[in-house]
């Protein structure tokens, strides 16, 4: 179930966030994440940005002391892994619209690879606090996909949130699909505004995790356990969950306001 | 269709499949979710008197599907913060099982006695915690610790005292005597095994803490032995621990001496869907093997009489023999 | 190619992988087939005083390939009848572990005398037997037994003696520490986990006489612990044993504190040709690893210090990252 | 691994041999074994005398307690079974002369039935004490074999062994394989006779049995076990092993002559 991998490329995405690409055969789909484990150090979920052939690849943005010294990991360097873990996004959509924060684009950057390679249409609205922390921007419009951008600063695109520029274009566009990641109050707000058009929404959700098998219940939301009937929830299921954007658990179990 | 209702320590439950300590227990939606499943009862996650985050990732190991193991480090947010899950899962009408750890008898009393007061229909003492007041071993080792902690919580509460025993002893019987001794109204067996795991290119144990837990399958002959043991030895019903995943496991665990079995590690194999699954495959198998209550198979594989083997028994049926 | 001689107890074994007891152990010349398949030491049947049958079948109950349950009794022809045996095995050129089971220190110390006379290069004392002077529990559950019984035999002998201990304990650091205040000149860890199974059609344990021992991939995790806990703890070698089926579980051992591992299950499961596979791929593993011999892996899992994480040792590694 | 199984008939072949058929879907083939556990008695190896279709079957000979008790069975009585397990009868020749002692006709038979059915010509060398004791003597002649007989009293066929019999027919007849069960000096004279005139023997070979998996050393019988290695035997294998013929060992692994 575990394999040890090396790294095999590093690649600095944005000053803040890290792709670290390593030889890994299993299958995998769009919307999984792998445990990666730092030897000595932790073992964390972590999307994987690359899913197609052998090789694989997570994209690590700096947060706390963990996910900085994932970065400082090298080339040539061991890592364990396991996975890949969980549910995916459904790829069948013809005319999709992605709505990234953050390191949100980590994920849905190989879902909208796959997409473009059914020839689906795929516009992307994605947000950063600044334009040297848009992730992935350039991977999107390679694919040939089209990019509207938002950003705290105003240094590219809209200025403000990314979800003013996704209810724009959900108001002009025919989407029949909404995939986004990013922080849950983002991520409710998207959902709102695709629900008023009656678009279907997968959201990518984060929680503490542990075990990743469905049994340790740190993951828990509602009555859902992320690491196994998500990360890739339909919004419908996750609307009525009270904690939703309201609460995670910390990694005592204590219920704790994002 | 066969009766799988278990009276035990004053409960009566549905069927014998009690969810676990430690799996799906950290959130009152989560026992809410394994009873709807078809648990009988649920057990909380082990708490104690405050919010621990446990040990660090990697926490478990899998092997096959045969086996797991972990080392959780008992995380929990603390016994304060706890029965507001208690209270989710009871609103959905699941008969809830507090269990709580600690370092002495005294603070067991006290968790105890805090637990007791949520509505939980049970409380399983967790004797099997590698954080002891002594050196390293663990506090439900000694018979003496496991009398005291128990006799100190059943002075507390008013609901019926499970105790959980280890399965790391060299003498199971000596352990579950205690638990009796101590006022338990059952005793439940077993926790995990004590285990390693190594990966070998990374040249260090696989889990952050370094010793875990055995769990799952590999376990099932080692729990079997000690329910076995007990049977017998002490009057108070037993409970049985230990790799069930199946309906034929669990009446192992039967016919060795449980009165009713916790199913754990089957839940990350098959998913919450196994407690529905076991109570059918065991009532189907209860039909089959001509049992018309599970309670009629309790220990019935001690001292049982040798099958008919050219006995009166089997005289009406057809011999087609010349 | 990577060495795998193993120096231990003052003996050198051309590799590390030693014929457990009981396991093609009762005639000669299955030991020396083990040693012409490869083993780098064969250890005998465990020899008692009397010729004993063992118990009634049936004695063994299999799970797939990752466990085994058995209850043999301790069969062996007694000691006057074995060295016959032994000889045969001694001719073929095999280095010969002699094992003795008794009851008490006193009867341990005789069969080690005799069987010490053999011409054997070692003495390996089953200390885990469930035929003891008290009340049914084992012969070596109690440290203070554990060391009165590898003294007696110590002082008889001029060969290395080796004590085997059990699993079913709360504690096998003691029992460690108890041998090595005996005298042992190794230990040797562990013999099967207590277990049970019963067959729910026939309402009876499958084992003739009930309570059995478990061995092979399922008790792995819990022989790794056993040596890792003793390991640091005593100054004298480890033998780890259990669950040994692949060159990674082998060097998972060492690298938990073992210098050598005993193979018993696996040959069931792989036939004798298992000890020169795992030799040659123990081989390969050590290569593909860096490890020049495999004396060098003994113990590093213990305080291994963080293998680079961006540390000094990577940068020679061509750096792709723009 | 291991099954419990009603017997469904119960055939009493000869005064002292008794058959037991029973549901048992296990691929198995002439010459292999199962281990036969009588609940709360013991659990003993036992050739399968019937190795075709679901009805397998076994044939006990009366000769200590526990076969007597074996023979006690009842149909719709439940015993445990494992196995198949062991070495078969090579059934590729085409003359074939097979010679039984005792109960050693019961695994020679089915080997015989699969020979007839590959249409070889199979002639059987057959010996008893007494000519009510001869087994399987209808069903060899039932599927086209020719039978020829010996009995210690002379009641049917040759007084006498039926190793006479064998060296008669070797003599007479081009076999190209002898199959031969039953006692192990009986089988050794069979084997020097054949040798002769170059025969190849397969014998099958009976040893005290424990586990049956090759480990406990129990049926250990020079640098074999019989029970993974045989039971059936190329008897080129077996004539340089000294104990072959002569020793045996009892269940504490004492070497006992024969
Ligand atoms: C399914 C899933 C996919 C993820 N994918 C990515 C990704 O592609 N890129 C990325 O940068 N991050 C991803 N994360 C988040 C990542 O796992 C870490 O939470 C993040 O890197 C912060 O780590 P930290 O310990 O450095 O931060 P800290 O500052 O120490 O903590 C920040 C937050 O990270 C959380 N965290 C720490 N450990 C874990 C853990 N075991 N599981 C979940 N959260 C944890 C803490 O609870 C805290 O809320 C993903 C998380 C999940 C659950
Ligand atoms: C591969 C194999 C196939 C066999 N096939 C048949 C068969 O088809 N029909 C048949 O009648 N018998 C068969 N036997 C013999 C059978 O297993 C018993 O040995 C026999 O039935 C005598 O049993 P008993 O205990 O009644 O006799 P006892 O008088 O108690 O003992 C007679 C002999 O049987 C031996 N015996 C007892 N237990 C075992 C055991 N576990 N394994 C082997 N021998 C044992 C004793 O060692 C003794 O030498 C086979 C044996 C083997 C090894
Ligand atoms: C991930 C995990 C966490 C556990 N946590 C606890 C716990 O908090 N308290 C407890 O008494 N047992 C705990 N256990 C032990 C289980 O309750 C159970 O005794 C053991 O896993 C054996 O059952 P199984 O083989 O069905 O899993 C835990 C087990 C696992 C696998
Ligand atoms: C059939 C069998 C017989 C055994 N007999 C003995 C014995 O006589 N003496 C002893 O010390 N250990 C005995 N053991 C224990 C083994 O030597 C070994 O400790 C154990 O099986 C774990 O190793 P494994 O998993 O590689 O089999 C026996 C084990 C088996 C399976
Ligand atoms: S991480 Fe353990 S249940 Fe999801
Ligand atoms: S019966 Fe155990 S090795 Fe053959």
């Amino acid at each position: 179930m575990r394999s040890v991998v090396r790294v095999s490329q590093r690649v600095q995405e944005t000053p803040s966030t890290v792709t670290l690409r390593f030889p890994f055969d299993a299958k995998a789909a769009p919307g999984q994440f792998v445990m990666l484990w730092i030897p000595g150090d932790d073992e964390l979920p972590m999307s994987l940005s690359y899913t197609e052939g052998d090789s694989k690849g997570v994209t690590v943005k700096a947060m706390g002391d963990t996910s900085r010294r994932i970065q400082s990991v090298r080339v040539g360097d061991p890592v364990g892994i396991r996975g890949p873990y969980g549910t995916r996004f459904d790829v069948a959509a013809r005319n999709i619209l992605i709505v990234g924060g953050g390191s949100g684009a980590a994920v849905l950057a190989p879902a909208a690879d796959r997409a473009r390679a059914g020839r689906a249409s795929v516009t992307v609205a994605l947000g950063a606090t600044t334009r040297h922390e848009l992730l992935f921007a350039d991977r999107f419009r390679a694919m040939g996909a089209r990019v509207e951008v938002a950003t705290d600063d105003g240094s590219e695109g809209e200025r403000g949130f990314v979800t003013g520029v996704a209810s724009r274009l959900l108001g002009a566009g025919a989407f029949d699909a909404v995939w986004t990641c990013g922080p849950e109050v983002m991520m409710r707000k998207v959902i709102d505004a695709a629900a008023v058009r009656r678009v279907p929404v997968a959201c990518a959700v984060e929680r503490h995790m542990k075990c990743a098998l469905g049994m340790c219940d740190a993951c828990a939301l509602g009555p859902f356990h992320v690491c196994t009937d998500g990360p890739v929830f339909d919004a419908g299921r996750l609307v009525d969950v009270p904690d939703f954007g309201r609460y995670h658990r910390d990694p005592s179990g204590r219920r704790v306001p994002f | 269709m066969a009766d799988l209702t278990v009276r035990l320590a004053g409960l009566t439950l549905r069927n014998p499949f009690v969810l676990a300590s430690g799996i799906w227990g950290e959130s009152g939606e989560s026992l809410a979710g394994a009873w709807h499943a078809g648990a009988g009862a649920v057990v909380t996650k082990s708490i104690g008197s405050l919010a621990r985050s446990g040990f660090p990732n990697p926490t478990v190991e899998t092997y096959g599907r045969w086996g797991m193991l972990n080392a959780m480090g008992l995380p929990n947010p603390g016994i304060e913060e706890y029965p507001r899950e208690i209270e989710v899962a009871r609103r959905a009408g699941a008969p809830v099982i507090g269990s709580v750890f600690g370092g002495d008898a005294e603070e067991f009393a006290r968790l105890a006695a805090r637990i007791g007061s949520t509505g939980v229909v049970a409380i399983e003492l967790n004797l099997s915690c590698p954080h002891a007041e002594g050196f390293g071993t663990e506090v439900g080792s000694e018979p003496r610790d496991v009398e005291a902690i128990v006799r100190a919580v059943v002075r507390e509460v008013r609901i019926p005292v499970i105790a959980k025993i280890t399965p790391n002893t060299s003498d199971p019987e000596a352990l579950a005597a205690a638990a009796e001794r101590g006022g338990a109204a059952a005793v439940s067996a077993i926790n995990t095994v004590r285990g390693l795991a190594i990966d070998v290119r990374l040249r260090r144990p696989v889990l952050a803490h370094g010793l875990g837990g055995l769990s799952g399958p590999a376990i099932k002959p080692v729990g079997l032995a000690c329910v076995w043991q007990a049977f017998g030895k002490v009057g108070i019903p037993l409970i049985g621990i230990g790799g069930i995943a199946s309906a034929e496991d669990a009446l192992e665990y039967v016919m060795a001496g449980a009165r009713a079995v916790e199913v754990g590690t089957a839940v990350a194999v098959e998913g919450i869907g196994v407690f529905g699954r076991l109570a059918r495959d065991l009532s189907g198998l209860l039909d089959e093997l001509g049992i018309a209550r599970l309670e009629d198979a309790v220990g019935i594989a001690h001292g049982a009489p040798a099958p008919p083997v050219g006995g009166a028994s089997s005289d009406a049926l057809l011999t087609r023999s010349p």
